[in-house]
């Protein structure tokens, strides 16, 4: 199934989400999140859907719980309340199926780039598995502009390069699910196009169901089906926007007057509780 | 008491074992009041070996020590001016000692063994090797030595069967004795020449405390003829026990204490000249033995320097 | 893990602790313990495969530990031997921290240090210590101070080698910032090198709480003196080993207690290493 | 600095090291070295402040060292000896390797050792060594054997220390890395925790390689034997000590290749860690 | 001096820098670096001078070697050949007179937020001198929405709060050059405008030179006099374009068909050398 259909054209509060295409396989109800370290509750009452091979974003201002978000979602943390369903499973800890991108690029500084990014490769599958990958993660590399680099220790590389290298590490073994926590944040405008173009593309290829965090309104518009906005104190979901922009999304949409509209819907949600 | 209204000085003693039994005639001087009697305030600090004592003595650290003959023949042929005062194991403190049953029963019946001793060349080394050497054996061929340390890791040897004799102090025996592990002695008595450690002094610190050795000496022999009445014998031990109270725990603390009072009493030709006689003869012996060995260089040119029975007759007046 | 989860029941973690990690710290020492005394007890007493005078059996350690026991608590000889130790330890220690941290920075920040000094360390290091005992005996006496210095030999080099290890830990991103701030040397080195470089020291100084221990009872081994070592020394030339068992025990006492001390100080100066539970992510 | 630069010029930067760094390590090494043998020499030969039976003097070391170098290269019996105590060394330092590393392991990653298994480890090693020789003997005879395992239950401790701090070295991240991955904990410790720590391991190698050295010759002291450890105790009962020292500098020069080729190995192995010059950053 | 008189409006290629009003106060010149690691040129014959109160962007792809330039401009790395002068004098070491905040936040996790603000000052001026500076440390923290985590170790902090903090602590010592790279590549839109526009106050209240490497074209257009473009392998700029919006720019100035045509320019001019 591909998301290239229009589907229908309402951006408004709240779209429920059945009325979307695909099967749930994300299902989050009633999440609150208390950090023990300083009791600061980082999230309250969080609850959405994602269906299959949907496309979602969270925006929101910075601090309001998104990494929290996408860290419980991933069964990294555990949640204070609340329930965390994939696929029919709660979600308890880490999962094969899951693929995750930090907001830090942590790649180990004794690893090459190529061998960094075919560790989930090895962990999962073993050291065979990872030799074999190898010509799929220099694929990868090139794919993002880091042909040349690929046998540098992670030391030599710049920040947007270690950004690039860390969606490579997450792409390299197919993830049905992908979290992605602001994953160009460090890469200039054009590359960043680039990339979102090729995200996109390699979610409806393998009807990958994506959850991203962003800071940029107009990455989000592009790719998302459905985009949440946050606001914090405590972190909650206040909007659901869906984005009937036609698929397959391309550049030129961005200078299109719906685009325009929905991004400054979008700022206008942002804006109404004023900067502090 | 007077000696409270006398100036004290306080005198370092240094022994090699921590033993009180050891140093019997000392501890009980103390518990006597005999150095108090003489004005001395003693110290007494047990280290690790006759070399440690000699280096401690040298140093200034301890005015009076214990070390052995063999150490002290060592360190005047490195210019070190010790001398030797006070024999005070007239008949040796080493010993070939056997196990209960083996059938050994002379020296000479040890040809074709493994004897452990302490160290590669430790005095019982020079000791045992004149006994093999005037019995015609030579080492390597007729008998071996295998260096065991002593104490426990002595006992191991005998367990494991490396060796079939130690030569070691004879104290050893008394105290394997009482683990079970009994040892008997076949040292001829003509080798009991080869006395074990006595008082010493720096001939510098001599010079210095001309009054020191007198008092001391004399208040060891005091000590020593209060130990040699059996009537004293609790009281002995009660005094020694102030210096090492763990030892008079032991049970056999009494019959280690019989041990010693023999071992510390002159033999029959040499009782006259009083305690702490050094014969002249048991001298060159060691002295001899100790360069056979390679444990000594070269010949001392004058032995005779090496000791002193100048004030033995004072100490036994 | 239900298949079909009821849609109002909370997401429950199990945290899946390993099963080795579930047992109660309790019950692992106790059982821990019980193998131990039980292996040790049928080495000696049930079968004699090892003789009394090398391993004393449980039993007769046992009677031991609590005439020493009672001993110390009724202020006998073996307190006062005990009191001894204590001090040399504890100015060992004190001193060895002193010098080892003094020669760690040295070491790890400046190339004279690493170059020259260090060479010179690890030769001195390597050497016997037993051979410098009569040379701090000559210089300090028969008194603590010997065991002291000897104490505190023995317990520098870990805290050195540790510390000096300790100064390489801070990231390039770190150093670029203080360089950026201007920071000197001296600055860079007491804000940023050596807080990044406490766990590594600490190591250091766990490990030098053990060997400060061992270079205590050395040197009353050596030395004479009033300490535990020269107690411990009377009862092995006696081959009381049961003693001298029993006076082990109670000497270990004293060393978990400077080790732990340690490990608790590093648990509130290094408060912000939050890794701290093995196995665990939060 | 000029004032007015040449607009043509290139900027260049004058790495200003600080005096003491800039110093070749040659000349330094020399220097201390002098320093050390003229205090040495000006206490024993020039005022005879230190007995020679305590301290020997320079002149007399050196004699003693051609000796024992002179025996030593035509293959004496002091060769032998030699032998026999670095293939000692060799054993222990390999056993206390695989041991200290596995409790290290055991201790760092599981709370089963930290909290039952530790308080047993410090309790042990706070024990004085030379109490157990008797015990190493009985069970493994005069040979090496016996001074392997004191050698080897002397440098354990650090290891077991080091590799125990060196598992809590990773960051929240990297382990937030590796659990999102399903890393298995087997899978944590070999690809992240282990290389994370592997500068705390070699901290714990290097204090081991001295360790070892100084528990094979206490095993010798004690126990017998034909190594190097022997013949220092034969020359120490003589009280020749220029010999006890001549062997003993041989003896730091083995130290100094163990040490500095545990060294040369953390440099290689180590390789990421680019902050590896002392005050630098690039 | 305020910025706020119109100037030439000539947004094209290489506008000679003496049209500028400013006295010139860093003067670059034939710069190059190559690592010696890898022998990769980072950048090849680079020049430019900045003019007192001026504010400069730099955009350029995702490792043409931003971070490279700005380290060697605060001395933090020696160039391999050319000219650095700040003020007259030879940049060779770290200076006083700048302030640079790094693209990863790195705070000491041992201080809390306001400790680590402080720390410079600490460094320069004394414990006393950073005791006195913690009331404004809390004003800057307030300024960048942190006022409540003041007292919270880093640890505990999200990715933008991290970066914010880090800016508080690069202002705390009122630098006559600030060095920013992508300073506020964590925030969110809403806190990435707030953000700015107390950047442009900040800089004209102080009279400070601004360099600053962003991704953002609208961020850069709304701050700087002019921007410079670079292209990678090797890093060089291409060209120098000259803002002539009016002076104070306000947020309303984006939707401005001069805004656009700006922004449109750059973004054509990175888009010429094709992706890759
Ligand atoms: N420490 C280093 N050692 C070796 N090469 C390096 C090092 N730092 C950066 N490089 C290389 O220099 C080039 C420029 O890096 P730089 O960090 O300056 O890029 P950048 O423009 O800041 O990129 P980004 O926008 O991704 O942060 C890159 O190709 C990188 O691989
Ligand atoms: N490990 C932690 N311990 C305690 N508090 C935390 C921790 N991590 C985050 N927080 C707090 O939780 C809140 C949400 O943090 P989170 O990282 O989820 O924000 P975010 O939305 O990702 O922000 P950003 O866009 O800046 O990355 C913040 O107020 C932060 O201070
Ligand atoms: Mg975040
Ligand atoms: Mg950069």
């Amino acid at each position: 199934m591909t998301m290239a259909e229009p589907r229908p054209l309402t951006a408004g509060p709240a779209a429920p989400a059945s009325d979307y295409a695909g099967r749930p396989v994300y299902e989050i109800a009633r999440l609150s999140k208390t950090y023990a370290r300083n009791r600061l509750t980082a999230l309250t009452d969080v609850s959405l859907t994602l269906h299959k091979g949907e496309f979602v974003s969270v925006v929101g201002s910075s601090g309001c719980g998104k990494s929290t978000l996408l860290k419980i979602m991933s069964g990294l943390l555990p949640p204070t309340t609340g329930r965390v369903v994939l696929e029919g499973r709660p979600v308890t800890g880490p999962r094969d199926d899951i693929g995750m991108m930090f907001q830090q690029a942590t790649l180990l500084p004794w690893k090459t780039t190529v061998e960094n990014i075919i560790l989930p490769i090895e962990i999962r599958q073993g050291r065979a598995a990872a030799r074999a990958a190898v010509p799929r993660a220099m694929d990868l590399l090139k794919l993002v502009g880091l042909g040349d680099f690929g046998h540098v220790y992670p030391g030599e590389l710049s920040g947007g390069m270690a950004q690039r290298a860390s969606i490579c590490r997450m792409l390299i073994s197919n993830p049905a699910v992908l979290l992605l926590d602001e994953p160009f944040s460090a890469l200039d405008e054009l590359t960043r196009d680039f990339m979102n173009m090729e995200l996109q593309r390699i979610c409806a290829e393998q009807q990958s169901t994506a959850f991203l965090v962003t800071h940029s309104l107009a990455e989000a518009v592009i790719l998302s089906d459905r985009i949440l906005v946050m606001k914090p104190r405590p972190g909650r979901i206040v909007e659901e926007i869906v984005i009937d922009l036609p698929r397959p999304r391309t550049l030129d949409m961005i200078n299109t007057p719906r685009f325009g509209e929905i991004v400054a819907h979008i700022r206008d949600l942002l804006g109404k509780e004023a900067f502090q | 008491a007077p000696s409270i209204l006398r100036a004290q000085t306080a005198v370092t003693f240094a022994v090699p074992n921590p033993s009180a039994l050891t140093w019997l005639p000392y501890w009980v001087a103390v518990g006597e009041g005999y150095f108090a009697e003489e004005g001395l305030d003693m110290r007494l600090e047990a280290i690790d070996g006759s070399s440690a004592v000699l280096q401690a003595m040298s140093a200034g650290q301890a005015q009076i020590g214990a070390p052995g003959p063999g150490p002290t023949l060592g360190a005047r042929s490195r210019g070190v001016d010790v001398k030797f005062l006070y024999n005070l194991y007239p008949r040796s403190v080493f010993g070939i000692l056997v196990k209960d049953e083996s059938p050994a029963q002379t020296p000479a019946d040890l040809k074709g063994t493994v004897i452990g001793v302490g160290t590669a060349d430790g005095a019982e080394v020079s000791f045992t090797k004149a006994i093999m050497t005037d019995l015609g054996m030579v080492e390597g061929t007729d008998y071996t030595f295998l260096p065991v340390g002593d104490g426990g890791t002595a006992a191991v040897g005998f367990m494991r069967d490396e060796v079939g004799s130690y030569a070691g102090a004879v104290s050893d025996a008394a105290i394997l004795a009482s683990r079970g592990l009994t040892l008997r002695e076949i040292t001829p008595e003509a080798y009991l020449g080869f006395f074990g450690n006595g008082i010493a002094m720096l001939e510098s610190q001599m010079a210095a405390t001309p009054d020191l050795a007198p008092k001391f000496g004399k208040a060891m022999v005091r000590g020593m003829r209060f130990a040699t009445d059996p009537a004293n014998k609790e009281k002995a031990l009660a005094h020694c026990a102030v210096g090492n109270p763990q030892e008079a725990e032991q049970d056999y603390a009494a019959s280690l204490y019989d041990g010693v009072v023999v071992r510390m009493t002159p033999t029959e030709a040499f009782i006259g000249q009083g305690y702490g006689y050094q014969p002249p003869e048991h001298w060159q012996a060691i002295h001899d033995s100790a360069v056979a060995s390679g444990a000594l260089p070269e010949a001392l040119p004058d032995l005779a320097a090496v000791y002193s029975n100048e004030f033995v007759a004072g100490w036994n007046a | 893990m239900t298949a079909t989860p009821d849609p109002n029941a909370d997401t429950v973690w199990v945290e899946h602790e390993a099963l080795i990690d579930r047992i109660p710290r309790w019950v692992a020492m106790l059982v821990l313990a019980a193998i131990v005394i039980a292996i040790w007890d049928l080495a000696t007493a049930r079968t004699g495969w090892v003789s009394p005078i090398i391993l004393p059996s449980p039993a007769e350690t046992l009677a031991d530990l609590i005439f020493v026991g009672h001993n110390l608590l009724t202020g006998g000889y073996m307190l006062d031997a005990l009191w001894t130790t204590t001090r040399t330890v504890f100015w060992a220690f004190l001193i060895a921290i002193v010098i080892g941290f003094s020669l760690g920075v040295l070491v790890g920040e400046t190339k004279f240090g690493e170059r020259a000094v260090m060479p010179y360390l690890v030769a001195i290091d390597t050497m016997p210590k037993v051979a410098f005992a009569p040379l701090f005996i000559a210089w300090l006496g028969f008194d603590i101070a010997s065991k002291v210095a000897l104490a505190a030999f023995i317990a520098t080099f870990p805290i050195v080698v540790s510390t000096a290890a300790g100064l390489y830990a801070a990231s390039e991103n770190e150093r670029m910032l203080f360089k950026a701030m201007g920071a000197s040397r001296m600055q860079t080195l007491l804000r940023l090198k050596l807080p990044t470089g406490l766990p590594h020291v600490f190591t250091g100084l766990k490990i030098a709480s053990v060997g400060v221990m061992a270079g205590a009872i050395t040197g009353e081994f050596l030395g004479g003196g009033q300490g535990f070592g020269a107690l411990i020394r009377q009862s092995a030339s006696t081959l009381d080993t049961p003693r001298v068992f029993a006076l082990i025990l109670y000497l270990s006492l004293l060393g978990l207690a400077l080790f732990f001390a340690v490990a608790w100080l590093q648990k509130r100066l290094v408060f912000w290493n939050k890794a701290d539970r093995p196995g665990g992510v939060g």
